[in-house]
């Protein structure tokens, strides 16, 4: 189970040399959500609200300024093991100096699989995401989409127990989106993995997600919360003709759109 | 010494301003001792001496006319006119006492070294400043006249200021060295084997002052006021050996013990042309001049 | 044939211009071009090669390769670790600054007279531009690329196996350039001292016993030693580095 | 501060050394014996005015090198053509040692300043040259793209892009030059007698004074040192935006 | 006029190590179509299709291996200019050495434009894409969707008479991508620039465009184009309501959906 509790973040940094001092941004004011073992949640907020701060807290690879997050009862102090991140940054977050397949079957070395059964797992999670036949290029020679969906597949082929997903399919187009969005729930049922996923599409955060939290803007709480109670079993198109579908987007949308603007009449000052 | 702003032999006053590329060991004390005698002055030469480390360092510069005047050993000035390089010497540099184990160059030995005398110097490793110049020359000379094999010697270069560690250390048999180091390496218990230079020839002739040819033939005058203020000083230098001990503190820093306790050099005001000669007998035999045959009167004022 | 144009145009322009500049030079120290050349096929027969060149490349490559092993490794820990930096860096930098040819008496007081004090010289003088560079090139990797390697548990040698060192290693191959023409230099001047052969002790016996255009022509091969080096240097950057190069020429596209 | 320690730890074992007699003190003395040297030394004027040569000799050197090495790196690395064209006569020249010029150097200016400092500049125009052309072909495509397409100048581009990126690479070879330019002072002060703290420390080798050499040698360290530490500060204002500095902001 | 007339374009690059020899890349095949000077023109397609390399080499940033590109008559042969493009890779496009402001602006000093002119300019792009207040900010302090919208800022600045925008919507919130197509609509009726927009969103290609062409996937031509015939004063709840707006989205869905099949029959080896 992952807890998050109070979780607080304050970016400090000196601002353009001198002219305007000591820059500080509350990008998380006071969080608290929980996420279950094998939950997939998925957390929606305005741009710049700190989503890809909480999940960099989450993984450990940023120290919170107050709060904690733990992770099945442990707190978190550093990067988790069984835990796989997909980055908002994918391009900056493959290697350039390997190919394709070594990008994906370095983490699954880290973990001491056989050469086969590494081989096997590059090989489903490449094809997975529509991209076998370029294993051997360079992540530099592919499309932003192509490059994003290695990153996935990084991911996906760590049959992680926990996974982060930070906008990771914003650079694909709409079939491939869908295609992706069914990659991850099949995972998530077979492997029971826990997922929190972060989107700007609310059709697919309500798709996707088991619950959806939604954030809202700096400084950041959490706003609300949806439980999605559609069934399990869901397909593009059905799914998404149904009309609880359609009101629970427009819920969320809602709440996102107060989110907004209560940010507007807030109107924190930044520098 | 410090460059003394304006270069050359410009005439302010019908002064000329000399400078003198020199080595700052003790070889050159009478120079230094002749400018605060005032010896110079009372020739309208105005002189200052510029400190280098080596023949590299101070031919090139009088060759090229930025230096009026340099000091170098006598083998280096042979091997230079076998390359007819364009100098001339002017006046006598240093030389040797001529005294055996009285001298102020020999080759040393640590205390408890087998070697006792130059014959058993033979396939041994031996220090010399530079290579294939007057050190190894006149090395092998002191071994051959002991009835050594000068052939077997094996010549390591080795700067004068490191011969005492690397001699104590063991990493050479023998060091031939100069003053201060002789007595350097005295001190610390070493053992003299042979006066290189007296087995050399008598009243070997080490070093000159030279001039380029260039200035030779233009400006006479200034070579011939040069020459005579020089031999002022070396005549007074060799007579006052304590005055001579005290000038050194002035330009290097050899501490009082070891200036007290040091051989001095002699300093006449003749070189001796025998000695060149000699000198550049066995530079022949031991091929340093790449078998050509230095004319030694070219060299000779 | 154009690569070839290239690499030999301005050389051949440079060695002309020398040529007709220094044809009738009475300078001593500056003789015709000509009659360096002419002591150059005279001075660097298949024995002085041998006997001179020979020894000089191996203490040259011993000291490179252990200089390059030794800049890398010390850099990659001093640029990862903050706090190592901070207490060594003042005692480097003091090193740094002290002149190669003073150190060398300290230095044979440690290492003797042999080789191995003069590969010391080389390793002591080239291990700087590897050092700093790579020091600089750890600091710079990327954050989300460390990222990465943390979130999947990357750690320890494979980080900085896998991440570190490829991410560093276009500085790193600065460093290594530069130190290569360095280490030539230092042969050079760590032959100065209780050498008895090797090309840079042969070139300063020339010097000093007056023998100019014999070192001029010493200097010549001292440079057609470093553009041969640099030569397989470059071609084993080019392989190493295709990844980089490849990256960094995308968009020009040309 | 910790690297206070580091400079102090190597006091320590500068002192322990010979006291322990793993070296003979006649030739590595004590930490002691040197500072003592180096008090004797520091209240005579003729050690601050040699302080003052070499620092004179090194700073217009450095400039020199460091400007001159900026702009034709600059120049070389953002025109290809140059680039390969040159290639193989820096290669060619960068590996001549300056102490095989320094009968050129005396042919040319004697003992004057303008010895010195071609040496200098010859040494240390190098670290510059290559470093500025490995940090020019570091330029990000994107970030090159976007420029082209914004139609930048080519004084813009290099302004705006090619220097910023390059930055961190010449900052490195100009704390490399740095202390070259100081090592080639000195030794051309040693080598050839032009005044300085390079003259003094020969004479204080010939002479036998080995605390005052090794009083004299620590004091070109401690300038290194000193150099570095300006360079560092430098460094802090002028890459805020590096990842290298930025990265080490505590979170 | 912007016409492009049988564009072609082949990667070469060396694949990884010899492993594979030379990889040789058709990212485009024969691609013809036009836009007309004040024409709002929407692109869609798969991932990996071609429409980063179409839009570099419309840019002048890459040389086509074959047909040509010509912007009012002339050939591209390198940037022209007032052309002003909003890179896929939005974070590595933006100056990390400059604050928001400067990295904004500094094109506009590129034009020589009066001082005065370039603080108004710039505080009302960074205004209207919701970015007042970061301006002393360097990029990497921003999140992903900001330093996105700084990004679109710099262009809309600019004041191009060409804009080219690649994915420019891609990491920010429902909202904000809403309000962004709004002011890519408004620039353009107030500037009369032509725009050539590509994007994923096929919602958002029907919502904007004056008419969306679709490409294949690779080996890559112009599977279809659709004018949208909606009436030009669109704005997002009445226009994505209606009738028209569903039936066009639904075709070029289709379309696109037509074209990954066709690629997978196909199954063009790529390496
Ligand atoms: N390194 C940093 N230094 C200073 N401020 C930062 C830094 N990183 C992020 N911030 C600030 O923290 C806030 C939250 O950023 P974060 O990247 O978490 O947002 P986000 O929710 O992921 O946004 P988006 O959806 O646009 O990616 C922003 O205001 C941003 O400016
Ligand atoms: N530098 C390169 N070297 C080799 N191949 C490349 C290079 N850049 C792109 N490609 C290839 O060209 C094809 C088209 O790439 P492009 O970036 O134009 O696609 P895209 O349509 O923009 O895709 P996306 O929507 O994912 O961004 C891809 O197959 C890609 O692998
Ligand atoms: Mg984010
Ligand atoms: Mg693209």
């Amino acid at each position: 189970m992952l807890e998050v509790q109070g979780l607080r973040k304050v970016y400090k940094s000196a601002g353009r040399s001198g002219r305007s001092g000591q820059r500080e941004v509350e990008a998380l004011r006071d969080l608290t959500f929980t996420v279950d073992t094998g939950e997939l949640v998925c957390l929606v907020g305005p741009s710049g609200c700190g989503k890809t701060t909480l999940l960099r807290c989450i993984a450990g690879l940023l120290e919170p300024s107050g709060g904690k997050v733990s992770l099945d009862g442990r707190e978190v102090n550093g990067p988790s093991p069984g835990l796989a991140m997909v980055f908002q940054e994918y391009g900056r977050s493959l290697f350039p100096w390997m190919s394709v397949r070594d990008n994906v079957e370095l983490p699954l070395r880290q973990k001491k699989l056989p050469r086969e059964r590494r081989v096997e797992l590059v090989e489903q999670a490449l094809e997975a995401v529509g991209l076998a036949g370029t294993e051997s290029a360079f992540p530099w020679q592919l499309s932003g989409g192509m490059q994003q969906r290695v990153a996935i597949a990084r991911a996906v082929a760590y049959e992680p127990s926990t996974l982060l997903m930070d906008e990771p399919f914003a650079a694909v187009d709409a079939q491939t989106r869908a295609d992706l969005e069914d990659l991850v729930r099949a995972l998530w049922q077979r492997l029971g993995v826990t997922v929190l996923f972060i989107t700007h599409d609310i059709d697919e955060a309500v798709y996707l997600g088991q619950r959806v939290v939604m954030l809202s803007s700096s400084p950041t709480v959490v706003q609300d919360e949806v439980t999605v109670d559609l069934p399990a079993d869901r397909d593009q198109l059905h799914t998404r003709a149904d009309p609880r579908f359609t009101a629970l987007r427009t819920h969320v949308y809602e709440q996102i759109q107060a989110a907004k603007l209560g940010a507007v009449s807030q109107a924190a000052p930044r520098s | 010494g410090s460059s003394g702003g304006s270069s050359g032999d410009t005439d302010s006053g019908g002064v000329d301003q000399v400078k003198v590329g020199v080595i700052p060991i003790v070889d050159v004390a009478p120079i230094y001792l002749g400018k605060d005698k005032g010896f110079f002055k009372s020739r309208n030469i105005e002189v200052s001496m510029e400190a280098g480390q080596g023949g590299a360092a101070i031919v090139p510069g009088v060759v090229s006319g930025q230096f009026q005047f340099g000091f170098s050993n006598m083998t280096s000035l042979l091997i230079g006119q076998t390359k007819n390089v364009p100098v001339k010497t002017v006046a006598a540099g240093v030389a040797s006492t001529g005294e055996q184990g009285k001298d102020f160059g020999g080759i040393m030995v640590k205390a408890d070294s087998p070697i006792k005398t130059a014959a058993d110097l033979a396939g041994k490793k031996i220090s010399v400043n530079t290579l294939k110049n007057i050190g190894d020359t006149t090395v092998r000379e002191s071994v051959r006249k002991a009835g050594g094999d000068p052939k077997a010697i094996q010549f390591v270069e080795m700067p004068f200021p490191n011969a005492p560690a690397a001699l104590q250390e063991g990493q050479v048999d023998a060091s031939w060295v100069v003053e201060p180091q002789l007595s350097e390496i005295k001190a610390a218990g070493g053992r003299l084997v042979a006066s290189n230079f007296v087995d050399a020839a008598p009243n070997l002739t080490v070093a000159a002052y030279f001039t380029s040819a260039k200035l030779a033939g233009e400006d006479a005058d200034l070579v011939k006021r040069f020459t005579e203020a020089i031999n002022e000083s070396l005549t007074y230098a060799d007579a006052h050996p304590d005055e001579v001990r005290a000038v050194l503190a002035s330009y290097t820093k050899i501490d009082e013990k070891t200036r007290a306790a040091m051989t001095l050099p002699k300093w006449p005001t003749e070189i001796n042309q025998a000695s060149v000669e000699t000198l550049a007998k066995l530079g022949e035999q031991d091929g340093i001049f790449d078998g050509a045959t230095p004319d030694v009167a070219k060299i000779l004022p | 044939m154009k690569r070839l144009a290239y690499v030999l145009g301005l050389p051949v322009v440079l060695f002309a211009a020398w040529f007709v500049i220094s044809a009738g030079s009475e300078n001593f120290y500056a003789p015709p071009l000509s009659r360096i050349l002419e002591s150059f096929g005279r001075t660097w027969t298949l024995d002085r090669l041998q006997a001179d060149v020979l020894p000089s490349l191996w203490r040259l490559i011993a000291g490179y390769v252990l200089a390059s092993v030794i800049g890398v490794a010390l850099g990659v820990a001093i640029g990862l670790s903050r706090g190592l930096r901070a207490t060594v860096e003042p005692v480097l930098e003091f090193f740094r600054a002290i002149p190669p040819p003073v150190l060398v008496p300290v230095i044979m007081l440690f290492a003797g007279i042999g080789d191995g004090m003069k590969i010391i010289v080389i390793v002591f003088g080239c291990v700087w531009p590897v050092l700093l560079n790579t020091v600089e090139g750890v600091r710079a990797v990327d954050s989300v690329q460390l990222d990465t390697a943390r979130a999947y548990g990357i750690g320890g040698p494979a980080r900085i196996r896998q991440v570190v060192l490829p991410a560093a290693s276009p500085q790193i191959a600065a460093g290594l350039r530069q130190a290569l023409s360095i280490a030539i230099i230092l042969m050079v001047i760590s032959e100065m001292f209780a050498a008895s052969n090797g090309l840079g002790f042969t070139i300063v016996q020339f010097q000093r016993s007056f023998a100019i255009p014999e070192m001029w022509s010493g200097i010549i091969l001292l440079g057609l030693l470093g553009f041969a080096l640099s030569l397989l240097f470059r071609l084993a950057e080019g392989w190493v580095l295709r990844w980089y190069h490849g990256l960094r020429s995308v968009t020009k596209g040309r | 501060m910790r690297g206070l320690a580091g400079l102090a730890g190597l006091l320590l074992i500068v002192e322990a050394l010979p006291r322990f007699g793993l070296v003979n003190d006649g030739y590595l003395p004590p930490t002691s014996r040197i500072a003592a040297a180096l008090g004797d030394e520091v209240v005579t004027a003729e050690f601050w005015q040699a302080v003052g040569d070499t620092l004179t000799g090194w700073a217009i050197g450095l400039a020199i090198a460091v400007a001159a090495g900026v702009v034709v790196g600059i120049v070389i690395g953002a025109v290809p053509v140059l680039r390969a064209a040159t290639a193989s006569t820096v290669e060619f020249l960068r590996p001549i040692p300056s102490v095989a010029l320094i009968p050129l150097a005396v042919l040319l200016y004697g003992t004057d300043l303008g010895s010195t400092l071609l040496l200098v500049v010859y040494a240390a125009f190098w670290q510059v040259l290559v470093q500025v052309l490995y940090g020019v072909a570091d330029v990000d495509p994107i970030a090159e793209e976007t420029a082209r397409s914004f139609r930048f100048g080519p004084w813009a581009r290099i302004r705006n892009v090619l220097w910023p990126t390059a930055l961190p690479y010449v900052f490195t070879g100009v704390r490399l030059a740095a202390s070259v330019a100081l090592v080639l002072a000195v030794t051309a002060e040693l080598v050839i007698g032009a005044p300085g703290l390079g003259k003094m420390i020969a004479v204080a080798q010939t002479s036998g004074a080995v605390p005052d050499m090794y009083a004299l040698i620590a004091v070109t360290g401690l300038l290194g040192v000193a150099i570095n530490l300006a360079a560092r500060v430098f460094e802090r204002r002028s890459l805020a935006w590096h990842q290298s500095v930025r990265g080490e902001v505590p979170a």
